[in-house]
């Protein structure tokens, strides 16, 4: 579903991402690693918000790096951005409905997918109204994560949903979003509560200075020292 | 490096100072406009670095050019000390309209003082006996009856006046309070940063330099009058000119004010028809290729070459 | 520590958003030198109530008093300068400052320093958060490093009381761990601190007492042990899981 | 809920307040409301479209009255070349300035949005100098006028005798704000606009072609300033200069009414409109017709900061 | 060696442009014919942008980057204002043709090498009344005891409307040109379309309810046309319309709402059929540039060389004393169809031109009316009734 061969990505004279190509198939995949990993920024790679210098990027085979971020988003991909990037004077559903509103697979299906982020996350139904910059933190992050889901993507990039959630709201996330894949969409996620990352995927990378370190299945990665060490503080 | 740096400085207002000695009667009277222009940019910019856009520059410049004017007429105030009372009146002005307007932001803010200068043009055209409404007034003769060198080191020492206090806003703890209250204000409250004392701090200082650069015009010409006063040259110009040399700090807006200043005239006189054509390309041209103004790219450059010597010495 | 006065006295404080009651009614105390825990749902008022402390926002009924002085009616500036700070949980640095310029306005402002001292106290504070890249722009900085600048520029001004809104959020287990530390070592050196998280480890390891809000109210107080097993708390922000 | 009851009767009260002041001086000056009805029709059919890019593409656009001062001359030279009639050659002459604009944009004004803030500020005072320069190069600095014996028609009804031709502008502000409302608030388009105009990066992210957005709302911008330019010609003289003070007037009435209002920039041209004509009609005092303007002007903000103060 | 003068000239300006090139017309037609005293003339040309600074730093450079002999030029009067401690400075011989402003002529007060060919502000309202007196001789039927000014709120209509008040005021006493002329007198101003106006309604509604008349305007020429539209559209036809503006736009004569209307102006090209001079410099200027002279800065221009170049020849010297004592005697025939003479006026010793004449737009032609001696057509009074235009 999306291939990343060879990406080098820099900021400046900054090397971020080195050489990394990875790729996310029918599954969940999940991408761990220290603060200032390059997970954002390979993120951001992908949607086309930072050019890299050299590498490609596909997406169910066509080449995406390149390509505007709003050509991208309509492929099918929506994404959870980290600093949530939300429309502060708009009302929670209209910000929902932007989710939905420019991909051309979602827009008919608007009402259905309205529904099931309510059902997720029953505080936006009733705060519809409310401006989305007067929402709590977490308020926030579960309208970027409800947004994104509008979008009905068949890949869905979260990077670190879960920051600021209440405990029993991640625990639901997680779950739902093992849901989704279940669904058939294709899911990657950056995590810093790899314990619970875990849970919602099938295969992992960890990345660390811009470079993957590690590689395997959920199973594989719970079990390796090193992860357990840095990641599951066992 | 900073010993060498000093040298340049002094050297380069010593060329200033003695500018007169060297230079005729016309280079002489450009820039004495250019330094008007550069006081003016100074003391925007000034303001813009609390992260307040101001259109009052072109209001209190009126403001203090009639405050000059009228003392020296009606008191027979000498006219040093007139421009003097011209600042003093500027700040007055801003300090009692900071209550009411330092509370506004961004274009609300800027539009307000905007108003505020067209409400001071409508007074001055309005009170006939008093500013001599439209007409304005004349005053029997210019400073130092017009003798061009006193009238430049006069208008050098404002601008000079003005490089200080905008190096003085860079190099204190000023720099601080305004740089955080542009960027966040809630951040610089939270940090202890009486936003309000600040803000007015700036304004009534950067109005005071308005007025006084408008007192000295005033005097220069020995004459004031509604349009000339507040003609939006004094707002747009000084404006045009930080913009184009750099905001945010005191060589931007002097470069810009030199360059600019120095060009409008150049090109006036190699192209009488349309020369402001050529103005306004190369205005635009500077925004495109010169994001960062004349100094940015200045900057830019140096970075590279100094670099370059670096790796030279290091090969060494 | 039961004896001395409180350092913060919080009365009936209520602050709506039109319709909407964020903090409702809320009086509690917190003792010099405690960690206090607050925990509750998203939306539960806990940013707001930080908020309303520090003087952004004026509380729509009641009283907040710091070191038995009523402060209510004092903006935020001056809040900071008597010694109470806060952390933002939506990072709110000064983009154009390098961090350690972030850290020296509230030296400089809060504590009222000259730029010298200003800088020297921010380059400790700095080091005692474990900040290392101190000239760095703020758009090459790390989430870590920026939730340490939060802290270091909270701790610069010179505080009594410090809230820590959500400053472990996104990190990871060792980075958690390390923070843990330094929250341990400011409160150490005589600071009070409101630990707001959801991160329960972190309560659990730091807390001396916790507060759990819903809808603006105290719906439990105690130890983290005692409230964890509130089935209040377990069904309106735990879970079941955990 | 309590701040929808605030906020409910604050949209009554002012009105009400509004129109019985109306009706007062409607019985005392009547002339003063029609004919600042008139003007102040106008004064927001041009500023409509500056609040636009200024609150969507975030431009403070200084050389927006040059472009009024473009149409014009393009009217004018169509008239004089053609004999088409100017308020037929809006036609022609507002998509002309939306090209215009579309190309303005993509030559210059999108190189400028990624660079620091208020650049724009600099471009559109080089744009505003080229603009006024080339004019004055081609048609020189005199006035040019054009003249159509409706223009200066009048009726009378019950005594009262009036111009009817400025009633236009009412007409054509009336109407696009009709239309900019229902692309706004109604269209796929007129959403992303708003969404672009809050956060560019979050309307990338889903799906929104901001560039786009950018292109079109600054070229209908100066498009619909084409319809202004069209509409005035026939009832004013034009010359390098007309529409730069346009400019300035378009600022006061969009912070007046405050970003994003446009419904607000309606009112607030005819409250200035009324203000000022009231002021000129007023034997002896009408040089302080200005004051009015921006009296009114700085009480408003300062008012609406005052009340929007504390959270 | 050429004999230099140095213009100082508001070229973005039409009035500027055109006073430009009718001196370079001249200097050429002079050059052509030998030059003065067997040295060629040259003309630089210098922009002052109408910004007083820029228009003082033309006279210092023009003294000396180009060491210039003469100083001429001119426009407004804000400049001038600038431009006059500078000039004091060099005292050498200027002839100015702009600058109106009585308070420019204050600040000149002494200066013996100053020539101002434009009248001031207050010769102006004298002429007229002159003229207007005249008028009232020769056609009876007409009235001048109710005169409404609406004035431009800037300087411009604000000087015109203080002259104003100033003579009739004399008048009362019993002196001064008014006297016997109009008996009441009323003004209103208005915001000229120049500076963001335009709305003359109010004052036009004023004025219709006073009835006067003579209705006067002064203001600028983008006030003219609209002027009229809106007087029609009140239905204001007082018996003398008068518009007084420094120029008329482009399409003035086009528009048949102009017929009737009185102007005041220094020239108009109608003056070819009455005076040689005029019609050569018209004829010679149109195939020079290509298009009409459309202001009478232009004639003013051609004026302003030929003057000085007519008292060098008889001064046979560029020496200061000499050449003040010949210009005083020169008796130039000029393109403005009168003799141009040098006499003192209120405040100065060297004084020009010092009455405008009277016209009257005539289908879509600007006619003189008065003085009789150039009269090109009949005055039509009363102003011809809205109805059917
Ligand atoms: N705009 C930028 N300019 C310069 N450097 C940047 C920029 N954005 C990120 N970096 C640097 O690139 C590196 C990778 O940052 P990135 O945000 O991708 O990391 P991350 O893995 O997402 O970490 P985090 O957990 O903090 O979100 C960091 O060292 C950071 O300092
Ligand atoms: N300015 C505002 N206008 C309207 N409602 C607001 C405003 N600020 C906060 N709220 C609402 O008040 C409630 C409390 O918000 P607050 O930010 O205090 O929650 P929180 O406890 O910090 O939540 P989180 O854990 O998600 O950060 C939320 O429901 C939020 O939507
Ligand atoms: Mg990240
Ligand atoms: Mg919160």
């Amino acid at each position: 579903m999306l291939e990343i061969r060879n990406l080098n990505v820099y900021y400046g004279k900054l090397h971020v991402i080195w050489d990394l190509s990875m790729t996310v198939g029918d599954e969940g995949v999940g991408l761990f690693g220290p603060n200032g990993a390059g997970k954002t920024t390979l993120i951001n790679t992908i949607l086309g918000l930072v050019t890299p210098k050299g590498g490609q990027i596909f997406f169910e085979g066509r080449r995406i790096d390149g390509l505007d971020t709003h050509k991208i988003v309509r492929e099918g991909i929506a994404v959870v951005p980290q600093e949530r990037e939300l429309f502060p004077f708009m009302s929670v559903k209209e910000n929902l409905e932007l989710g939905a509103a420019f991909v051309p697979h979602a827009q008919s299906r608007m009402n259905e997918l309205f529904n099931f982020v309510y059902e997720i996350f029953p505080v936006l139904k009733r705060r519809e109204s409310q401006l989305a910059g007067t929402m709590s933190g977490g308020e926030q992050r579960m309208l970027t994560i409800g947004r994104a889901l509008m979008a009905n993507p068949r890949l869905l990039i979260l990077d670190e949903p879960s920051v600021g959630l209440q405990p029993s709201i991640v625990a639901e996330l997680f779950h739902k979003l093992k849901l989704i894949r279940q669904n058939g969409v294709s899911i990657l996620l950056t995590e810093q509560n790899v314990r619970q990352g875990l849970k919602a995927i099938d295969r992992g990378y960890i990345l660390e200075n811009g470079r993957i370190a590690l590689e395997g299945t959920s199973e594989e990665l719970a079990a390796n020292e090193h992860v357990k060490k840095s990641y599951l503080g066992l | 490096m900073k010993k060498l740096g000093m040298l340049i400085i002094l050297a380069v207002v010593a060329l200033g100072f003695l500018f007169p000695l060297y230079a005729g009667p016309y280079p002489l009277h450009v820039m004495t406009t250019v330094l008007t222009y550069m006081a003016l940019g100074l003391s925007w910019d000034m303001m813009l670095r609390t992260g307040q856009l101001s259109f009052g520059t072109a209001g209190f410049f009126g403001l203090g050019s009639y405050a000059a004017l009228l003392t020296t007429l009606y008191l027979g105030l000498n006219p040093l000390a007139s421009i003097f009372v011209g600042g003093v009146f500027a700040a007055i002005v801003a300090f009692a309209l900071g209550y009411a307007i330092l509370r506004l932001r961004e274009i609300y803010f800027a539009i307000t003082t905007l108003a505020l200068a067209g409400v001071f043009t409508v007074v001055a055209r309005n009170l006939h006996d008093f500013t001599g409404g439209p007409e304005g007034k004349i005053l029997p003769s210019a400073i130092f009856n017009g003798d061009p060198t006193k009238v430049y080191w006069l208008t050098f020492s404002v601008a000079l006046g003005s490089i200080l206090v905008s190096e003085l806003f860079q190099r204190t703890r000023i720099r601080f309070a305004i740089t955080a209250i542009r960027n966040d204000e809630i951040t610089a409250k939270s940090s202890g940063i009486d936003i309000f004392k600040y803000l007015l701090f700036v304004f009534v200082i950067t109005s005071a330099i308005q007025g006084v650069v408008g007192g000295a015009y005033a005097q220069q010409y020995g004459f004031v009058s509604p349009e000339s006063a507040f003609s939006t040259n004094f707002l747009l110009l000084p404006i045009a000119m930080c913009l184009a040399g750099g905001i945010y700090s005191t060589l931007g807006p002097v470069i810009g004010s030199v360059i600019l200043g120095v060009l409008s005239e150049y090109l006036k006189l190699r192209f009488p028809y349309g020369h402001l054509i050529i103005y306004g390309v190369i205005i635009v041209a500077i925004v495109l290729f010169m994001p960062h103004g004349i100094l940015g790219m200045l900057k830019k450059i140096a970075q590279k070459t100094r670099t370059e010597v670096g790796g030279n010495e290091n090969e060494k | 520590m039961k004896n001395e006065p409180p350092i913060l006295t919080v009365e009936k404080l209520i602050k709506r958003f039109g319709g909407l009651v964020a903090v409702d009614n809320l009086s509690f105390t917190v003792q010099q030198g405690e960690v206090l825990g607050v925990i509750g749902p998203n939306g539960a008022g806990k940013t707001t109530l930080t908020n309303v402390v520090s003087g952004l926002y004026r509380p729509s009924e009641g009283r907040i008093f710091f070191q038995g002085k009523d402060v209510t009616e004092l903006d935020a500036h001056q809040r900071c300068r008597l010694g109470i700070s806060r952390t933002f949980q939506l990072m709110r640095p000064i983009r154009e400052f390098t961090i350690l310029e972030n850290v020296m306005v509230s030296a400089l402002f809060g504590k009222g320093l000259d730029l010298k001292s200003a800088q020297n106290r921010a380059r400790e504070v700095c080091e005692f958060v474990g900040l290392k890249r101190l000239k760095i722009p703020i758009e090459s900085a790390t989430v870590l490093e920026l939730k340490k600048m939060e802290i270091a520029r909270a701790l610069a001004s010179g505080p009594q009381l410090v809230f820590l809104d959500e400053v472990m959020a996104g990190l990871n287990v060792d980075e958690t761990n390390e923070m843990i530390e330094t929250v341990k070592k400011i409160n150490a050196s005589g600071v009070t601190v409101i630990v707001i998280e959801h991160v329960m480890n972190v309560i659990k390891e730091l807390t001396h007492r916790v507060i759990v809000l819903d809808r603006g109210r105290i719906i439990a107080e105690g130890s983290y042990e005692e409230v964890s097993h509130q089935p209040e708390v377990i069904s309106a922000y735990l879970g079941e899981e955990e | 809920m309590a701040e929808t009851k605030t906020h409910g009767r604050h949209q009554f009260t002012l009105p009400l307040l509004a129109i019985v002041a109306l009706i007062l001086i409607f019985i005392f000056k009547p002339y003063a409301v029609i004919y600042g009805v008139q003007r102040g029709s106008l004064y927001a059919l041009i500023a409509m479209p500056l609040a636009l890019t200024l609150g969507i593409v975030g431009i403070l656009n200084l050389a927006h009255g040059d472009f009024l001062t473009l149409g014009a001359y393009i009217a004018y030279w169509i008239f004089n070349s053609t004999g088409l009639d100017p308020l037929l050659s809006i036609f022609a002459v507002a998509p002309l300035l939306f090209v215009v604009g579309a190309g303005l944009y993509k030559i210059t004004v999108s190189k400028v949005l990624r660079a620091p803030l208020l650049n724009q500020l600099l471009l559109t005072f080089g744009i505003a100098m080229i603009l006024e320069e080339v004019i004055n190069l081609i048609w020189t600095s005199r006035p040019r006028n054009v003249y159509v014996n409706y223009a200066s028609a009048s009726a009378s009804i019950g005594g009262f005798r009036f111009g009817t031709y400025e009633f236009s502008y009412l007409l054509a502000a009336v109407g696009v704000l009709v239309l900019l409302r229902l692309f706004l608030k109604h269209t796929r388009l007129g959403k992303a606009a708003f969404a672009v105009g809050q956060n560019p990066k979050g309307a990338k992210i889903v799906g929104i072609n901001v560039e786009m957005i950018y292109l079109l709302i600054f070229s209908i911008s100066v498009g619909i300033v084409g319809i202004a330019a069209g509409l005035t010609l026939p009832r004013m003289s034009i010359f390098p200069l007309f529409g730069s003070p346009f400019t300035l007037k378009s600022f006061c009435l969009a912070a007046m009414a405050g970003l994003g209002n446009l419904t607000g920039i309606l009112w607030s041209g005819l409250a200035l409109g009324i203000g000022e004509a009231l002021v000129q009609s007023i034997e002896g005092y009408s040089g302080w017709s200005d004051i009015v303007f921006f009296g009114v002007l700085i009480a408003v903000i300062t008012i609406r900061s005052y009340r929007g103060s504390y959270v | 060696k050429p004999i230099k003068l140095g213009a100082v000239l508001p070229l973005g300006d039409i009035t500027g442009r055109q006073a430009a090139n009718a001196m370079k017309l001249a200097v050429k037609e002079i050059n052509a014919a030998g030059g003065v005293l067997g040295r060629p003339l040259e003309l630089i040309i210098v922009d002052d942008e109408m910004n007083p600074s820029k228009g003082a730093a033309a006279i210092d450079k023009l003294a000396t980057i180009d060491k210039v002999d003469f100083f001429i030029g001119g426009m407004s009067s804000g400049v001038h204002l600038a431009q006059i401690p500078i000039l004091k400075k060099y005292q050498k011989i200027t002839v100015w043709i702009g600058a109106a402003s009585h308070l420019c002529e204050k600040a000149l007060a002494g200066a013996d090498w100053y020539f101002h060919l434009h009248p001031w502000d207050y010769q102006q309202g004298a002429g007229y009344a002159i003229g207007w007196k005249q008028i009232l001789e020769k056609y009876p039927q007409v009235k001048f005891d109710r005169v409404f000014l609406a004035y431009e709120e800037g300087a411009f209509g604000t000087a015109s409307y203080k002259a104003y008040l100033a003579m009739l005021e004399q008048a009362k006493q019993g002196e001064g040109p008014y006297v016997g002329l109009v008996k009441e007198f009323k003004g209103e101003s208005f915001k000229s379309a120049a500076f963001g106006g335009g709305d003359y309604r109010a004052v036009l509604r004023l004025a219709k309810e006073w009835n006067p008349d003579a209705f006067i305007w002064a203001g600028y020429d983008a006030d003219a046309l609209p002027m009229m539209a809106q007087a029609k559209e009140i239905g204001f036809a007082p018996p003398i319309f008068i518009g007084a503006p420094p120029g008329w736009p482009a399409d003035f004569g086009k528009s048949p709402l102009s017929e009737g209307v009185v102007l005041y102006g220094m020239w108009a090209p109608s003056l070819n059929k009455v005076s040689p001079v005029a019609e050569h410099f018209y004829n010679a200027y149109v195939k020079e540039f290509g298009e009409e002279p459309a202001t009478y800065f232009a004639p003013l221009g051609y004026t302003n060389v030929y003057f000085l170049v007519e008292g060098i020849k008889k001064a046979g010297t560029l020496e200061k004393e000499a050449l003040i004592k010949a210009l005083e005697q020169v008796e130039y025939e000029s393109p403005l169809g009168e003799t141009l003479k040098i006499a003192p006026s209120a405040v100065i010793k060297h004084q020009g031109f010092t009455t405008q004449k009277i016209l009257q737009w005539q289908n879509g032609k600007q006619e003189v009316i008065w003085p009789f001696e150039v009269q090109t057509a009949e005055f039509i009074y009363p102003f011809p009734k809205w109805e059917g235009r």
